[in-house]
């Protein structure tokens, strides 16, 4: 039975799910999982330029963890299976009904704050403050302000900012996002033209870090601003930019999410 | 009209952001909850004479503004447009921050299911969100909470007036058909009802 | 009360300068003259009502203001309530501006990172910044630049005057990065991308 998803947008895999779940009143269990990810894939196809690698790499994650249970529940011999195992699986389960209910929860609030920012937009409040009347009974707010303090809170201002590190966190998984893996290849790139892969990643911390950065060349890659090279299996490869240095405006809208709107 | 009313009337009317009870009880030499008594009051008469604007109690203290059914008047004359609307996504995380916050960009995006930054960055440059701590573990992480603006556009005094987040926890029938679809068949071995409560202690304690 | 009574209630109370009748009249459709009688019953009626603040005409308009026997109320608030120093979020506004003149809002929230609008506005309200121009893009963003006032608390002739920045930024890639970043948010239509290319730089480093 083909599946279609007929609500245009999905935020992530969780409004996918919750859609499928409470809307239509499916078991996904007699829906075949290759409808969903069909369906999910034709939604992607519509959305188009704004395509979020981010939604589908977490969706095909929790996909996954669907077709877990789901071949389980298809083979023969459950019998067998070890009660650890089983029950390992019970909790993945169960991680994912609570992520979904409380993915729900902040869905079902941000309605409340949406109706409360509307209310409250009809109101304009007064800033206008004391005026001229009152401008000499102020306090002097420059008083120990200098054009040398000035000077040095510009400079501060115009340090780089500290280095984004990945958040790692007991709580949430790492995430580290491909998107953002793009933006950076596409400024730094251009003025390397060529480079070895394994440059690009030798401060990465984290393996997760190398993958992504991988994956973001592969993106690339498909979309021919890059030319990869590889001369023996497992030898080093190389990235050749192809576009010229200025041409990057591209990439960058590729990678901008398409959230506001 | 008492000196005390007055005079609450004549600092909020020359006060760029809310003034809060303290500070107005504070300048008139009366209690806190004197002030509150009279901001009441205060507020009162102006809808009892049905006035252009009204007194609220807004991001930590009184403010004056212009009455909600006044806008058609009001948005002709303030020229700088109203910011877009917010998008659902950016909502959600708004949400998320609201009410779990000091909060990493990493949690939000683990509740929500899909990276959080751009998002995030919209919140911050809307000024609704702002950085409040760094987070003590290895990463350092960033956490953020909500301003004295989002509590200003929300109408709101304190975080601790947004309905409790209880209210929004999916109804049992949810709840039901979540269990049911994610069932895998009927696992002889395990009880279902012990799931449930496995469910709502995940649940509860991440909440 | 009528609700052309109302709506000048609801406009005057926003304003941020002294609204005058013709503008009153056009907004409301009524005649200047109609608009005149308004005023003037409710002027009359804050003073009969014994208010702490009055509408009175000024500078071609009308305004609300506290009532002068609240002076010594309002002077304590004026002194006492507001923080007598700037902020370091305002003071770095105040340092952008200063350097970068003219420049809009987003601009200076591009640089710092964060929503701009509150800071500006202290400083616009302390009489240091003020609207210099308006951007000629689409947006007509207001630009800002430091008043007479600000070279006379600084004990400048002009900002020329102001320590050259060169003798502070190690190199250029700093202020490549500073222009990139005032270069994309003064692209119209996206506040979103400016901070995300801001981002991208950084990430760009971490590489």
């Amino acid at each position: 039975m083909p599946y279609t998803v007929s609500t245009p947008v999905f935020e992530g895999p969780f409004d996918l799910l919750l859609h499928l779940i409470s809307s239509d009143k499916v078991e996904l269990w007699e829906v075949s999982l290759a409808d969903i990810v069909d369906g999910y894939v034709a939604t992607l196809a519509e959305i188009g330029d704004g395509l979020d690698l981010e939604t589908a790499t977490e969706f095909l994650l929790i996909a996954s963890v669907l077709l877990e249970l789901k071949a389980r529940r298809l083979l023969p011999g459950r019998e067998a299976v070890e009660a650890e195992e089983e029950l390992a699986l019970w909790e993945e389960r169960d991680l994912l009904v609570a992520r979904l209910l409380e993915c729900k929860t902040f869905k079902d609030a941000s309605r409340e704050l949406d109706r409360r920012l509307d209310v409250a937009s009809r109101s304009w409040p007064r800033r206008v403050g004391p005026g001229e009347l009152y401008s000499s009974a102020r306090p002097d707010v420059m008083a120990g302000v200098s054009p040398q303090l000035l000077a040095e809170v510009m400079r501060k201002v115009l340090e780089p900012r500290p280095v984004a590190k990945v958040e790692l966190t007991h709580v949430a998984p790492v995430r580290v996002s491909v998107a953002e893996a793009v933006a950076g290849l596409a400024v730094s790139l251009p003025a390397r033209r060529r480079v070895c892969f394994s440059e690009l990643v030798e401060r990465a911390q984290e393996r997760l870090e190398v993958i992504v950065c991988f994956l973001a060349l592969l993106e690339l890659y498909k979309q021919g601003y890059v030319d990869l090279e590889q001369a023996t299996t497992f030898g080093t490869l190389e990235v050749i930019w192809l576009g010229d240095s200025a041409n990057n405006a591209g990439v960058e809208a590729l990678v901008v999410e398409d959230y506001e709107g | 009209m008492t000196d005390d009313a007055k005079a609450i009337e004549a600092i909020v009317m020359v006060a760029e952001e809310p003034v809060g009870a303290g500070l107005l009880a504070q300048l008139l030499e009366i209690t806190p909850s004197h002030v509150e008594v009279l901001c009441h009051e205060l507020a009162e008469s102006y809808r009892r004479e049905n006035r252009g604007f009204e007194l609220v109690r807004v991001a930590g203290g009184y403010q004056f503004q212009s009455r909600p059914e006044m806008a058609p008047y009001v948005e002709r004359f303030v020229l700088d447009g109203q910011n877009p609307r917010l998008s659902a996504a950016a909502l959600e995380a708004l949400a998320i921050v609201a009410y779990k916050q000091p909060v990493s960009r990493a949690q939000v995006a683990a509740i929500r299911g899909v990276n959080a930054d751009a998002v995030m960055r919209t919140l911050a440059a809307r000024g609704l969100i702002a950085e409040v701590a760094r987070d003590e573990g290895p990463g350092q992480a960033a956490l953020f909470g909500t301003t004295t603006l989002f509590l200003e556009k929300l109408g709101l005094y304190s975080v601790e007036e947004l309905p409790p987040l209880a209210d929004f926890v999916p109804g049992p029938e949810i709840m039901d058909s979540l269990e049911r679809s994610l069932l895998a068949d009927s696992a002889p071995q395990l009880d279902l009802r012990g799931a449930g409560e496995t469910d709502s202690d995940v649940t509860e304690s991440s909440l």
